[in-house]
This record gives structure tokens, C-alpha cells and sequence, in this order.
């Protein structure tokens, strides 16, 4: 049911593919510096790694300009960095100091950014989908030519919250485009266990939307449908439905067993790592050169180590910030608690 | 003093939307049945405003609860003001996530980044035999809520004040329309503008005992004025106005001056609102007070269809006069 | 993309059709009743009449027998009826007293009546759907042949709560039914104004699920449908979604003036009212004779003139009732409230 | 006497769940990942359920919080003993309207024709550095809600014992696993049944101040009472283990004996459950009481990430030490 790509896409430029790897390369790279550090405990977190997954969002991201806005999930980091949130208040947030973004009180599944575009991270399935909506009618109203993104997982396809945004998203035209990361479970259920329907994208049959499965660990594939998907929601000809399959190397959360896939499905996969797939690919085909992506690699391994340094060195928060932001106006402390009996 | 105009709650809810649309144009609407092909909502009060700011700023919205809260966030987020109505408060239960996990949560999870100034405007309340799923008074939920303002008038220059200060409200702000204040008239001035929020109004000055109360509970412990008076009571009225944050000062210092205090509201009593106003008056005036403070609410069961039943559910004004009598006593 | 009914389906004899034409009677007398006592100032109620939707609970309660279940909303009056729902009880429950189904408790909302399936009557828009699917569980675990029917509105089927239950029922395949009753109206917006689709039957292709738009008002067509999806059910083959095309002739609720619709719509759908329809083919090709179809609606008038007769002079239920069914034991009055200082 | 294993709350959930689907053919399972092959949920209290009884009967579902509720409410009106997990209390907020308007009403507003015996099993608690959509206690919510029982247990054999009890009860129950007790083992007979519920348990006894408490508070008061003794406070400590309905007599005869009391739990404090204990604490015994009852829950905010931050929010040990030296003082 769901409508593959149509063949007279535009081509990514070599630039574009660089760029996309690019991202890809400071999503993996950063990934692994996050793992390292919660693995010597230096960092205490909830970590739901998307290795693997790299291509989609560097693909998505590639599309959009600091204007264009996300909304993404607890998978989700690899989201921002496609979207160049910077890394330094990144690492201080997830480390729960007074530099990170949200000043250390949102941590890793609430990471905010807005000036990159990086509107909303949240915890609960289904719920990025609602809010990227009001932020695509936002930019009807302004007249703007923005578009906003939402991310989520094949799980969050089945919850209520999907179906009445694309239903909206749909009757409104808005500028907005659902994206779907397809890696075949929802924690440790498998897609097929819990979804009535093969392709996700065949769901926008529902709602009169073009809806495309695409191979998300593809660049040329992913690049081609997020053009098309983009200069939809530009064009004001309204949202669309783009299913990314891919797969998750690291299991559901750190600390994950895999128990419930097979060691040769997971293997596969791992065959399969888009990274150096794309890498190799890029290299022979002339996009790009072996000194040109090390050197890209070196620096993006700097940024990142610079950000880790960054952020592991940043202060903690003191109490007084509970009640701040919580209102506009600081909570005067009788309205707030029986902070008075505190130790 | 500015003319006074006679209108009842839909009324004034009409004038401040159609003030706060005029006066901001990032203020938009959004809800079931609320632009005019709809009916400007099902009780009228958005009437007038599509047609008068158009549809891209009034919009009629599927039967989609998440989506309309959804949107509305994201509007915030994107510069905008929206008021989005959820028919019923019962309605809520279908998007409390949006409401209680995002609405309320951004500004604090975002570290003060992400700011969400929406006004839900809902409706509720007994009365009207529309029995056990839309008439609940939830505000007990929400106030248990950070980060979100709950506000909830009893007459209609009130309703009008009120409404605009929380669609100018950086804050997210739950606007609690109750049946039995909606078709009762008053008194606005034709100039009426905001009116703040937590603070709330003496609605009748009095010494022997404080009632404290909101939404169409005031206009129950008014009505137990005449027999409050006849037992030679006087009765001091405290309209909270806005249940969260409350008005403390004003709370403590009637009951101060009373000694006597009575925490009534429409919702249900057992872990109600009222539970967190009496523990805090006992709390700051133990030794004041000349009685423990008298508790009136719904007792613990859905809101009954049966209008005898439905009579026995709401708080009477014969109860109010019989537990000022007891504290009296 | 909604499939239409199959052509070898089996036709109604003569005795199914007048069985569907006896319960739309049923309905309608019924609805007549309430109606004018709600105008003569003796009932007191929000009142969500079915007129003219007669056709689509009696196809279905007409393949349906006492052990199977239905889950309805407040426009559903007309569901229990055609689901022989004795009149008694309902008419004492819409006016508020004791010997009401609900002891008056639950009222016209909420009319429940286990002994002839009426499970759950639900004021919440969406939320027949999901219990509908834990009846059709226990059914399943029963191993009877118990079906489940759940019945919903044109507009319910843009909320959460419709995605989840179709896409769970598939998924663990259960007999269940959903019946949507397509008026082309909720409350006061129109079907296109919310829909992103133009038939709703299309989107059980969302769900792996046959879904057909049928036309609701013909009573052949339904009792086609019906029985395709009813036999489905039965043999173990899961959900079907059925979209029966409607209108309603009293607006969303008894006093509503109908202003969002063009009085021509509403003259041409009355015009074509079922009814009298069904009656005239039912007498022209020889199904019944018109004395008949006379001596069925004479029984009838009687039955819910007695019904009126009986709920009118039921007594109300007393203030205790309050304390009682909100948990299997009573209420102790200090559990309860401050009914001490009651008056 | 029975035999005394130790275990965790995990393990203790895992053998009641075990003993009442071997007792009872009508209980059943359904949630995310609850199955073995999904791994018997995320904490793996379901482990091995699916194996010995069967698929049929232990399911995993969908993430439709809705469609889940909905179903065991179903499979209740079927005549089935569900017991629904929502993974963590958060996500109650997705599926209230199952839970408030429909699980907590349908005996009330069918006049008592449908039971809705279901066990909602849910997880929460600050602690684990989750943050704003993952830990909030919410079960004054809940006990605000008429129809529901709410039960909250803070060790082992509570555990087991009240979660057969709520499977066996005819009304809905809210069970809330926090995080604070999860980990921590206990001794639970080999042969430990039903624990009834809305029955407290005497945690310590005492005689100068007493402690309400429930969940994972049980647990910090408990790590107060070396400060307490030191200072040479005897506090008793009320596990109320059931929060709604509560057990008034047995927090009504401590307070009488003690004269002072203190309200703790997770929850946040601004109206939440501990305000209706207070005040009805200040209700009944208002001359006994030498003191204001103090309520100590967490500050009006979000739960905060940040582990300094996490670790102000939740009530602490030294809180409580001084909370009750100011009720001796
Ligand atoms: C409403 C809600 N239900 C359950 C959860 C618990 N949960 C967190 S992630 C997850 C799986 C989501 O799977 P999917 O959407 O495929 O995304 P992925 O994790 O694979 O990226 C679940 C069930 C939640 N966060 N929110
Ligand atoms: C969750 C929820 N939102 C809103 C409402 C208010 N409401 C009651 S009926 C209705 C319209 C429903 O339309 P439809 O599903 O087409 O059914 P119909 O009334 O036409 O039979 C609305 C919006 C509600 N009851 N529940
Ligand atoms: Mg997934
Ligand atoms: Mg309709």
C-alpha cells in the first residue's frame, strides 16, 4: 500500500552526501563518547543509544535550516546532533550541571534547544507528534516557509496520540512531517507482536497523506523522500507520513541483554552498519576522500571531547532552582513546600 | 467608573475573547464546534470571533483532545497565545499527558527556555443531570499540578477579568467554567480589563466565621446568607478566584479575624482541594482558631443522574449554615 | 479504497426483514415517546435522539442473540432498543428512578442491561471502542461464540482511542464489530471539516481489518454486512470496521436548531426517511401485509406506553444511594463526606 | 509458622502474580512487554507467567495505554480478574479516562450491575534520576477519585500480600510500585496470603510523635528514627499501605496517644493526598493535637534530573528529624 519514491527525485549533490555523513559522524562519535563515560560512571543516566539509526535524521536534517524545527523522543539525541544542537550544553545537561540547556533539570529525555530548533524531547510515546503540529501551524501563521519535524518509533505508531496529529496534521495542511524510525521493536516487543499492519507508512492511507517506506539505513533513499517531504510542507501541500526502516545495535536502554532477538538477526544488522558502509561508498565513488573524512572525524572527535570536558567540569544546580521555571515567576518558597523543616 | 453592562458568564467570557483577539493578534482559539459555521461553541461563548479574526486564528478542531492541546503547546512554542477549549472537564482525562506531562513540565524540564502561555478553557459542574462523566470538578488535579494556574470565577466580571489575565499569562492556565454560574447576571464594567491573578475577593464581609470557596460554590454560600444572618452569624465570604496559586493572605487573615474558618467547594470533599486549604489554615493559625475548620464538598461518588440525587450530591446552602452553626455552637 | 459488500452474500427472508423492521418500530415509538414527555416538561435530560439512524442497530442486533454484547455512547438509545432491551427498566432509568437499569443513578447516558448485552453506554466520545475489545477478549477465552459489538460516531473516529482499539483488536484478533454510524455531523462540524478521509471504512486498511462503507439506511445492505462480519466474528477470523452512512433528523441533541446544515440537505435526508421505506417495500414485495405491520405497531405503542406508564411512577431513589455502588460495600458515612452536616 | 524468605518487592509481586493465577483461572495479565518472550516486563515482575499459563492469558500489548485499560475492563465486565500493567504511573495520564471515567464509574453509574474487579499495577518514584515525565507519584489523584482503591506498599510481604488482595477485590485498584522500594529485600513467609486492605500497619511504634506515611517514605522515615532516638524522640511510624480509602482508626488512635503527627510522602505536597490526612486529623482530634500537623512531601516542581537536585526533591531522613523536633520544641 505504501507509495515508493518517485523516480524523478533530485540527486544528492557530493556535498550533501558529506554533509549527511558528516552528521552521521558526530552522531556516532558522540554516542560512543556518551557510552564510554557512563560505562567508567562518570555519567548516571536513562541511555537509549541509537546506533544504527545514524542516517535518518542526518538525512532529515540535512533538509532544514536552524529555522525549521524538531520535535523528538527519548531516542533522540542522535536527532539533535543531526540537527547541530552544539555539544558543549548538550554534555552539560545530560551530566546534570547548571550549563547544560535546561540548566541540568531536564536531562537526557527533555534536552531542549530552541535556538537550533530543537523545540521538544519527550518521554512519553506518541507525544512529539501532537506539539510539532501547533509549531507547523505556528509557521502558517507567520507566513514562514518552516517546517517542522516529528520523530518517533514504530511503537508510537500505535498509540492514540498518532493517529488524531496526522488526522489534523492532514485537515489543516500543515507544514509538518512525521518520521517515523522503524527499528522493528518497541522495547523488547516485536513490530510484528503489536502492529496490525506491515508498513506504517500504509497509515497514511487514513489520512489522505502521501506516505513512503523507505530504507533508513539508505542516505540516497532518505535523502530523496526528505526532499520530497520537505518541499511538500514548503510548498503548503501539507504533511507527510515517511517510515524509516532501520535497526537499534545497542538494544532498547543501556544495560539492554537483547534477549529478545536472535543472535544472527542481531548480527545482520550489525553486518550492515550503515557508518562505514556509507564511508566506503562515499570514498569510492569519488564524494569525497580518505584524508577529507579523517580529518572530519579528528575534528568532530575534538568537539566532542571538548564538550565531554565541558560539561563533566560545569557546576551543579543549587536547590533554589526547583523553584525556578516552574512559573515565569520564581516560586516564593510558602507557596512551594515545607522547605522550612530542610535539612 | 466606566459604564456597567448586565451580562451573564457566556456573555463575558464573549467580551474578554473578543477584547484579548482585538488587542493581540497571536491570541488564537481553537476546540470543537467553536468557529461560527460550528456555532461558535456549543454554549455560544466564542461566538462572533472567526468571523470577526477568520479561521486561521479560530479554528474548529476534529474530536481530537490530544491534538487540540498538542497544537496549542506548539503554537506556544512557536510565539503564539492559544486558548484551547476542552468541551468538558471530563474531556480532560483524554488528554491529561498533553495537559500534565508537557503543558505544565516544558518551562521546568526546558530550564525556563520554553515558555507555554495557553489557557485551557473548559466546562463543568452538576446541575444539569448530565450525570456521572461531565460533570466533575477536577481542580483538585491540576492544583496538584506544578506549573500549571488554576483559576475558576464565579460571576461574570470575573470571568471576564479573569479570562484575560490568564490568556496574557506566561504560564499555562486551566479556566474552569462551572454550570451553575453561566446563565447568572451581573454586573461588568463595560471597560472591564484583567484582573489578577491569585488574589482573590471578599465576597461578602463578615465576623464570626470565613467561607472560603470558588467557582458556583460562592453562589451556593451566598445563598446561606439570609439564614446565616437570621441565626445571627455573620459570614465572611473569601472567592478564591484562582484555587492555584491560592490567595494565603487573604485566606489567614479572615480566618484570623474570624477564628472560625469553612473550606467549601463543588468538588468531591474526600482528598479534595479543600483538604490542602484547611490543613494550611491549621497549619498558620492552630492557635487561632476557635474550632477545627469544617470541610464541605461533594461526598465520594460520581456525579449521580437522579435530580434528587444530584440535589443530595452538591453542597446546599443549608449545609453551609448548618456547619457555621456547629462552629459557632 | 473502502471495499464494497460481497455479491454472494446471503439475501434476508421475508421473516429477517420484518424482525429489522419491528426493532427500527421499536426505536422509533420509543424515541417518539421520549420526546414528547421531554416536551411536556416530565423528563429532564440531555437527549441525543437517533431518528432516522434506525436501520444500522436493527441489521446488527438482528444477527445477534442475547449472549452477544454491545457497548454504546449517549446517542444510543436506539442500540438497546434494537437490542431488545426490556423498555421498563429504561424508561424508569431516564427518569431518574429506582426501578431505572441503574436505579437512576446512571440515566440516559449511561443505561446499562447485562441480560440483554447492553454492557457499557459511554459519554466519552471514543471510548465504546476499547472495552468492546476486553468483552471480545473474555468471549475468546470463554471459547464461546460470543460477539462483541462497538458501536461509534462519524467524529469518534478521530480520536486516540479508535487507532488503539481497531489496531489491538487486529492484532489479537478478536470478534468484535465496529460499528460506526456515519451521520455526517458531530455535534455541529461536518464530517469533511474534521476527516482527512473521505470514508472511514478506508481507514481499516490501516489495520490489516476489512472495513466496508455501507449504506446505513438500507436495511438489505446492512443486514448483508452484518452478517459477513457477524460469521467473521464467529469463526474466529477477528474484527471487521463498518462505516453505515446516516443522518440524524434531530440534530446533536434534542432543542439544537440545526443552523450548521443547509435546510435542503436536511429535507432531502428526511424525505428519504427509512421508515416509511422500509415499510411500503416491506408491504409491496410481499414481506408483510400492511395489517400486520398495523397490529406490530399498535403492540408496540402499548409496550412503551406501558413502559412510560411504569418509569414515570417508579419511585426516586433516596440520598443513601449515594453510598452505595461506588464500591461493592457500602460506604461508611465517614469515608464518605461531611454528610454530617447535612441538611 | 510458615517458613521466611527473603526477597525483593520485585520477586514479591512475581510470587503473588504467580499464586493467583494458579488459585483463580479467571486472572489475567496484559501490558507492554509483559510476556517471556518480551521479557516478563521491564522489571521482570511478570517473569515467567507467560510460560506456565499461557499466552492466552498473559499478553503483551501494544503501546496503547488506552486500549489496555479498555480491555481489562472489558475482560472484567466478562467476568475475568485483569490485572493491567501501566508501565510507569506517567503514562497513567494517557488512559485516565479509562481509568476515572469508566474503570473508577461503571458500578456507580450502572447501579451496581457492573463490577470492574481490575488491578492497575503501576511504577513510579524519584530516585533513579528519570526525571520530569518518569517518577511522579500521583495516587492523591487517584484517592481523589471516587470508585478506586489506591495501595502503595513499602516492603516485601506487603507487597505480596496486598497485591493478592487487590486481584481478589471486587472494585478497581490502583497498585503503585515505587522505585525507592523496589530493590530493598525483606522477609515474606513462604506461605504469605492476602493482606486486607485499608488496613495500616504499625511500622514503629512510638509514643511522642507520630509519622503517617506510605511507599518509599515508609523508608526514609524508617532511616530518621536513629536521629529521632538520638534526640530522644519515640516516633511511631503509621504505614498506611492502602491510601484510599485510608485507615482513619488506626492514625486517629496513634495521634490520641502521641498528640503530634506528621504527614510525609513522595508525592508533591501542595494539595496533595497528605493534606486530606491533615486536615482530617485536625478534624477529629483538634484538642488533642499539642501541635499543627506538618505535612513534609516533595517542593511544587516537576522531578528535577540533576542528581543534587533529585536528591532536595524527595522528602529526606533529616526532614523529617526536623519536623519532629519542631513538634517537641
Ligand atoms: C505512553 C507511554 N507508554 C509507554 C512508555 C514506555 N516506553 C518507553 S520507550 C517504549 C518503546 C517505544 O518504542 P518505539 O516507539 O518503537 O521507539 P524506539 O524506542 O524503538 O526508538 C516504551 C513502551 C512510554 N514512555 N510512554
Ligand atoms: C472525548 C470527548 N470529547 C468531546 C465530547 C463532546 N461531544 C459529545 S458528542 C460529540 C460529537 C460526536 O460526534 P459523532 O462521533 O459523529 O457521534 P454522533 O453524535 O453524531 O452520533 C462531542 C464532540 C465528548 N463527549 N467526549
Ligand atoms: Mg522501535
Ligand atoms: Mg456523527
Amino acid at each position: 500500500m505504501a507509495e515508493s519514491s518517485t523516480a524523478n527525485a533530485p540527486q544528492p549533490s557530493s556535498a550533501a552526501l558529506v554533509d549527511i555523513y558528516r552528521r552521521m559522524v558526530r552522531i556516532e562519535r558522540n554516542d560512543d563518547a556518551i557510552r564510554a563515560t557512563i560505562r567508567r560512571g562518570k555519567l548516571m543516566m536513562p541511555y537509549y543509544s541509537a546506533r544504527g539509526q545514524e542516517v535518518i535524521p542526518s538525512a532529515v536534517s540535512h533538509h532544514l535550516t536552524d529555522d525549521d524545527k524538531i520535535c523528538t523522543i527519548y531516542r533522540g539525541i542522535h536527532d539533535m546532533v543531526a540537527k547541530d544542537m552544539p555539544l558543549r550544553p548538550l554534555w552539560a545537561e545530560i551530566a546534570g550541571r547548571v550549563d547544560g540547556t535546561c540548566k541540568g533539570k531536564g536531562g537526557p529525555m527533555h534536552l531542549t534547544h530552541p535556538e537550533t530548533g530543537v523545540m521538544v524531547t519527550t518521554g512519553i510515546v506518541g507525544s512529539s507528534m501532537p506539539i510539532a503540529n501547533g509549531l507547523a501551524w505556528a509557521a502558517l501563521l507567520d507566513g514562514s516557509k518552516q517546517v517542522t519535524v516529528a520523530y518517533f518509533g514504530d511503537g508510537a505508531s500505535n498509540i492514540g496520540a498518532f493517529h488524531e496529529s496526522l488526522n489534523l496534521a492532514s485537515v489543516w495542511k500543515l507544514p509538518v512531517i512525521f518520521v517515523c524510525q522503524n527499528n522493528g521493536f518497541a522495547e523488547h516487543t516485536r513490530f510484528e507482536k503489536a502492529t496490525s499492519v506491515e508498513h506504517i507508512a500504509t497509515r497514511a492511507i487514513a489520512y489522505g497523506m502521501p506516505g513512503f517506506t523507505v530504507d533508513g539505513n539508505d542516505p540516497w533513499a532518505m535523502y530523496e523522500a526528505v526532499a520530497m517531504a520537505v518541499e511538500r510542507a514548503r510548498n503548503g501541500d501539507g504533511p507527510t507520513l515517511l517510515e524509516c526502516k532501520t535497526f537499534r545495535f545497542l538494544g532498547h536502554v543501556l544495560g539492554d541483554d537483547d534477549f529478545y532477538m536472535t543472535k544472527e538477526e542481531k548480527a545482520a544488522a550489525m553486518a550492515d552498519d550503515p557508518l562505514p558502509k556509507f564511508r566506503a561508498r562515499l570514498i569510492a565513488e569519488g564524494h569525497a576522500t580518505e584524508e577529507q573524512l579523517a580529518k572530519m572525524q579528528a575534528d568532530i572527535e575534538a568537539e566532542v571531547a571538548d564538550a565531554q570536558a565541558f560539561g563533566m567540569a560545569s557546576e551543579f544546580p543549587s536547590a533554589d532552582e526547583l523553584r525556578r521555571d516552574v512559573f515565569a515567576t520564581e516560586m516564593p518558597p510558602q507557596q512551594f513546600s515545607a522547605m522550612e523543616f530542610g535539612a | 467608573m466606566s459604564e456597567m453592562l448586565k451580562m451573564n458568564a457566556i456573555q463575558a467570557i464573549n467580551a474578554a475573547m473578543m477584547d484579548a483577539m482585538a488587542a493581540d493578534p497571536k491570541v488564537l482559539v481553537l476546540g470543537e464546534d467553536i468557529a461560527d459555521p460550528e456555532g461558535g461553541g456549543v454554549t455560544g461563548t466564542m461566538r462572533g470571533l472567526s468571523t470577526k479574526f477568520g479561521e486561521h486564528r479560530v479554528r474548529t478542531t476534529p474530536i481530537s483532545e490530544q491534538a487540540i492541546i498538542g497544537a496549542a503547546i506548539g503554537a506556544a512554542l512557536g510565539g503564539y497565545k492559544p486558548v484551547a477549549e476542552i468541551m468538558l472537564m471530563n474531556f480532560t482525562t483524554v488528554c491529561m499527558d498533553m495537559i500534565f506531562n508537557h503543558a505544565a513540565k516544558l518551562r521546568f524540564m526546558s530550564g525556563g527556555q520554553s515558555a507555554v502561555p495557553i489557557t485551557i478553557r473548559t466546562l463543568t459542574g452538576a446541575g444539569w443531570q448530565t450525570a456521572g462523566q461531565h460533570a466533575d470538578h477536577l481542580e483538585g488535579w491540576f492544583a496538584h499540578a506544578a506549573g500549571i494556574k488554576v483559576v475558576a470565577p464565579s460571576n461574570p466580571a470575573d470571568y471576564k477579568g479573569l479570562l484575560m489575565s490568564c490568556i496574557q499569562d506566561p504560564d499555562p492556565c486551566i479556566f474552569i467554567e462551572s454550570a451553575g454560574t453561566l446563565f447568572v447576571p451581573g454586573e461588568v464594567a463595560a471597560d472591564q480589563g484583567p484582573i489578577p491573578l491569585g488574589v482573590a475577593r471578599v465576597a461578602n464581609e463578615g465576623t464570626d466565621v470565613t467561607i472560603v470557596t470558588w467557582s458556583s460554590m460562592v453562589l451556593r454560600a451566598q445563598a446561606a446568607l439570609p439564614a446565616l444572618a437570621e441565626a445571627g452569624i455573620s459570614a465572611e465570604i473569601i472567592d478564591l478566584r484562582t484555587v492555584s496559586p491560592w490567595d494565603r493572605e487573604a485566606v489567614f487573615a479572615s480566618v484570623a479575624k474570624t477564628g472560625r474558618a469553612i473550606v467549601a467547594h463543588e468538588a468531591v470533599r474526600n482528598f479534595g482541594p479543600g483538604a490542602e486549604i484547611a490543613a494550611s489554615i491549621n497549619e498558620e493559625l492552630f492557635t487561632t482558631l476557635k474550632k477545627p475548620v469544617i470541610r464541605l464538598g461533594a461526598p465520594t461518588c460520581p456525579v449521580p443522574f437522579s435530580k434528587p440525587l444530584e440535589d443530595a450530591f452538591l453542597v446546599s446552602p443549608a449545609q453551609v449554615v448548618a456547619a457555621a452553626k456547629s462552629l459557632m455552637a
